[in-house]
């Protein structure tokens, strides 16, 4: 479990290695995804992209694991929500509004996957499937190869907590725990899988409690705190790095809006419920630590907020003129090009 | 007589059986509170509660494999998977447990299931919420495989299903839930399972489909009947068991087969029926076994123009169907 | 985790609340499953049945879980090395070599599975397949089906520890956590799964770890002792019939003999390791227990050794004089008879 | 040039592989010091150590999930399932993942991984150790499937399946293992996936199979041949992709067409070769095409004489041929 700060505030990142600028920097983050987020939602709202999945309420624990990591040698497995994740990895606001438009150039695809379906071997971020968990044996093969060239690379790979009940979750994780593996396996504990809460879906009372079932220390995490989720996903890539193998890494957080642009959450959830969760709103929290820290101070924030704004316009001018990818490019890349096209 | 949607046929029809017989429940992911993604088992849990309409934890393996083990108690239970392309982790489930439980006790034990699934593209679902899976089980003994095209054919059958004694699959196609409208009788009847339906009687070709391709086809044929050229149309609203003599009838009436499908072609639905004509009605054909189909990728791709290229369409059914028509 | 016991052995079973009659009868399936084994091996070394799957060394764990249940009303979905299990359950020695010899009237499958493939609806035995860990959702679909209708049944079925890394298991426990059903998972950890050793196998230190992750108890029990399974076993069943929920239970015992008759065992195992553990030996210990405990003499002892080759004996008879199956049995049960047989 | 059994062939191609590319592992269900339960990677473990011979949790999905994590980061698995009736709780990993990275990332992503899988009956084997798995596969685009009939074939086509850049299934049939030995040359060929080979010319009909019903195809092509008959046979080799050339060629030549597979008819892969032929060469045909396939149950009992029932045999081809000669 993750130690509690009682420290000043002020402190805080200092004291787990974080300069002020790279905090200064996670906090951009954080709101550029979030900014994201919610222009991919008015723009949904005026029927001109056909689909939005949110990660709002994730981006601390994104922002955290992205820092956490070594982002020059680690390979990341992100799931569909992991939109910040992937901003702070390296893939730009207008990539990822290609997605949303589905558009030529959309780098994860070629517009073929739904948005949110993140993939860029230049960036090391390997291309996502939408059925759950299938992307945690994926990331266990990638350590494995990792360990079998002697590199030094960490494999991270995140989930929902709903999605940590398939069957693929568990095989995955046991064959890390036998070999060691360095892998980081990341549950965003969003408290709903669609509909579903946590009590509906999963037996033991916290996620982190299934790494015992592998061998491998299960960390729990506020999800809302990215100074917290820093710490604890460096100290899971740390000990891989260290040959000591894989940690699953819980990190609480909460689903601020419906599982996507087709749902309405009102039948399963209350008002009041979702209300008391913005109170810990990740967003809010960044904001008054950095404040509180002073590494920023409110021009400064809003300054960023204004550049924020004018990178989500940007992007989304840019991804809205960019053409539909042509229907004939729908037969490539289903083999490897210049083989045989014989009988399929 | 209820004029309902596709969906509305779903679910009204579950609600019957429900309260017909005590034994029948729904499971799945979020069929509670959020009556299905798509609505189908919505009001459910209102009338029978929870113990009836299970919202059960994220894992299809665990659905059709905890269905199996209740109907093996005698239940019938009516399993939902949520999209059709989230059942492979759930092949072993249905492949080697409830197709073979009854051939494997020989006869001792039996898995009255139904599986319920929404398949199909058409609906900007992207590589993997847009399959066809039908082809994919329908090589396996011990299953049958049901795929209605109309809200009359999802009450009849649905109905044939649940009654079913051994495992049924039920594939929904989703772009049909509220495109399509019918009139539904209010009473208890039932289709049997295994018998397709002539839809349209015509001399001069025979199209085969099934599920929204079907519609495709009888727009095509409406629009081909103002060029003179008069098409028999089968819906084969069973791909497993195929209904042998209304195809082979079809074939015989014109001499010249169209089998459609929105599944990709290698190895989908209409390979065995073409194999099963060209072995038993050779000599009735005019002209080859045409089959127009899904191309070969993997999936459907999300990009509206890629999803279209992909799709079928009654253009295209009328193209295919002109080109035979001409042979 | 079992409490141990320092009572004087000849209370033991009284203490739990056996008879000496229970007792003698439990200690009477255990020498009836070995002996059964032990002729199958012969009966394959000299060619007359093609195939065997031993359960040498876990007998007493099975005989201990036949006795925890209540065999008028529970169900059972036991796995390949279950032959004890079964017989305790109420098959008989003839209908088990009726399996080794493929013949008519074989009851689990009419000689259409491998030997140790068990089902019987009139015992409640659900027949069961080869790919492992399939039966564990079926179990808790049974669970659930007799919580639905008001029936204070439970399901108990068993695996290898091997094949609590399959995704069935991981799923189906959680099912049962997550809806608190009347299951007994019952695990025969006998250190390998083919070739492999448990600590290639499963990254925690006991299966009954598991536990955790599906919010049961986990009960780790000596599975060469049939008291001590018996006792674990009792328990888990009157947890699960008060509505308490499942209990996961893992049995610790050796395989004595290679995985099968095809199998090879001394390539991956030391001989000095298999003679060690047959120093433990639950056919041993359960007959220590019964001469100590004073419920059975030397001369009865040896008067129901007897008993049982004879047993044996007309087993082996009468499953080798029965006929094979009629060949065009082989497409009959495909689906419910009478309905219309349509081209498939 | 040596003779070797279809097994030898299998585990002296992997060892060639393993020495030649330090890329290339093999990891499944005891395949190390076990050398596999069929003796297929004996002293792999012995040369290349715990490492590269990787023996795996008992849990199929991840053997080919791993597998295919480990071929993303660029090195070359030999997944080993250890029966192909086992593969089912991998199909979500295969259908899914392996045979859909390349697409869903547009080519950015690949899986170079081979899944190795004894199949096939004949073997006392029962309902879940006797069973062919192709039908379930071939309809997926992205896949490749290679079925290898004699220990040259195993060679050539393993080493090629290890050296494409695309996920490939390597379908031993478990029969042949040790009943069939041929010539293995030492040097380093490779068989082009999708090349069918015929095997015998001949003039009044043509027979497709592969795997071990094509041995059977060979010896009751011998004994026609003493009546008079003269049998075409074409090896298919690789089912997806299916070599139409080849098989077009025979039908135009014969124009008579018997397709033979140990695996259930309905759904098989004679139904897509059937159905390319009735679209492609139908006026090339002399008679109906005729399909002789395992019987419509879930799977191969284990009685020997219900396996016999299940199980072609040269005199059942031959049979079936001379029905399809008489024409
Ligand atoms: C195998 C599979 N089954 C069902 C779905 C449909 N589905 C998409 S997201 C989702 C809920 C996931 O919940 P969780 O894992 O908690 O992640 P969250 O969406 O809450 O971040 C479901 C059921 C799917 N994508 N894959
Ligand atoms: C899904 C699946 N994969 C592989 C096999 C082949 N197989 C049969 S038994 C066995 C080992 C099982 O080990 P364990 O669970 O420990 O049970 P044990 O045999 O030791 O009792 C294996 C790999 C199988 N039956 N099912
Ligand atoms: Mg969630
Ligand atoms: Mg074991």
């Amino acid at each position: 479990m993750a130690a509690r700060h009682n420290r000043p505030q002020s402190l805080r990142h200092r004291d787990i290695g974080l300069s002020d600028e790279q905090v200064r920097e996670m906090y951009y983050y954080i709101l550029l995804g979030r900014a994201l987020d919610e222009r991919m939602w008015l723009l949904n709202r005026a029927g001109k992209v056909p689909f939005v999945i949110s990660g709002q309420g994730q981006e601390a624990a994104q922002v955290g694991s992205a820092f956490g990591l070594d982002r020059d040698r680690d390979i990341v497995l992100p799931y569909y929500r992991d939109m910040t994740m992937v901003l702070a990895w390296g893939q730009t606001p207008t990539e990822a509004m290609l997605g949303s438009f589905a558009r030529e150039g959309e780098p994860s695809s070629g517009a073929r996957q739904m948005p949110g379906h993140w993939g860029s071997k230049r960036l090391r971020i390997v291309s996502g499937s939408s059925p759950v968990a299938t992307q945690v044996p994926h990331a266990v093969g990638l350590a494995l190869a990792a360990r079998m060239r002697g590199e030094s690379s960490v494999a991270w790979v995140s989930l929902g907590e709903g999605s940590t009940n398939q069957g693929d979750f568990h095989e995955a994780l046991n064959f890390a725990g036998v070999h060691k593996l360095p892998v980081v396996v990341f549950v965003e504990n969003n408290k709903y899988a669609i509909s579903v809460p946590e009590s509906r879906q999963i037996a033991c009372s916290h996620v982190a409690e299934r790494a015992a079932s592998y061998g491998m220390p299960g960390v729990l995490v506020d999800g809302n705190d990215m100074l917290a989720v820093y710490e604890a996903v460096r100290g899971a890539a740390e000990r891989a790095r260290a040959g000591e193998g894989p940690t699953l890494v819980e990190a609480e957080c909460y689903r601020l809006v419906p599982h996507s642009s087709d749902d309405d959450d009102r039948s399963y959830r209350s008002r009041e419920e979702v209300e008391e969760a913005r109170k810990r709103d990740p967003v809010a929290v960044a904001a008054s630590y950095v404040r509180e820290a002073g590494v920023l101070s409110e021009e400064e924030d809003a300054a960023l907020r204004e550049r924020i704004r004018r990178e989500v316009d940007e992007a989304t001018e840019a991804a809205e003129q960019a053409p539909q990818p042509s229907p004939d490019t729908a037969l490539r890349n289903v083999y490897a090009e210049g083989g045989a096209g014989a009988w399929q | 007589m209820a004029v309902k949607s596709y969906i509305d046929a779903v679910r009204d029809t579950l609600m019957d059986e429900m309260r017909r017989d005590p034994r029948v429940f729904v499971m799945g992911e979020d069929v509670g509170k959020r009556g299905g993604v798509f609505r189908a088992t919505m009001g459910l849990i209102e009338e029978f509660g929870e113990e009836r309409v299970i919202d059960t934890p994220l894992a299809e393996s665990a659905i059709v494999g905890v269905g199996i083990g209740s109907a093996l108690a005698g239940l019938r239970p009516v399993a939902e998977i949520q999209f059709a392309d989230f059942i492979w982790p759930a092949m072993n489930q249905i492949i080697s447990e409830a197709a073979r439980l009854r051939y494997r006790s020989n006869g001792d034990w039996t898995v009255p299931l139904v599986i319920r699934a929404p398949y199909g593209g058409g609906v900007h679902g992207g590589l993997y919420h847009s399959q066809s899976v039908e082809a994919h089980f329908y090589h396996s003994p011990g299953l049958k495989i049901v795929m209605p095209s109309t809200p009359y054919d999802v009450a009849g059958l649905l109905r044939a299903a649940i009654r079913d004694e051994d495992p049924v699959m039920f594939l929904e196609h989703k772009r049909l839930y509220r495109l399509i409208k019918g009139e539904v009788p209010d009473d208890d009847y039932v289709l049997p399972i295994g018998k397709a339906e002539v839809k349209r009687q015509g001399a001069d070709l025979t199209v085969i489909s099934y599920g929204l391709a079907l519609h495709f086809c009888l727009e095509a044929a409406d629009v081909l009947a103002q060029e003179g050229i008069s098409a028999h149309v089968i819906d084969l609203r069973s791909i497993k068991p195929l209904d042998r003599e209304t195809i082979l009838e079809g074939v015989r009436k014109t001499g010249k087969v169209l089998i459609v499908h929105e599944d990709n072609k290698f190895g989908g639905v209409g390979a065995e029926v073409s194999a099963m004509i060209a072995e038993e009605a050779l000599f009735d054909l005019d002209a080859p076994i045409a089959r127009l189909a899904g191309p070969e990728i993997p999936a459907m791709p999300y990009a509206p123009n890629l999803e279209r290229f992909y799709m079928l369409s009654p253009e295209k059914v009328a193209d295919a169907m002109r080109k035979l028509a001409a042979f």
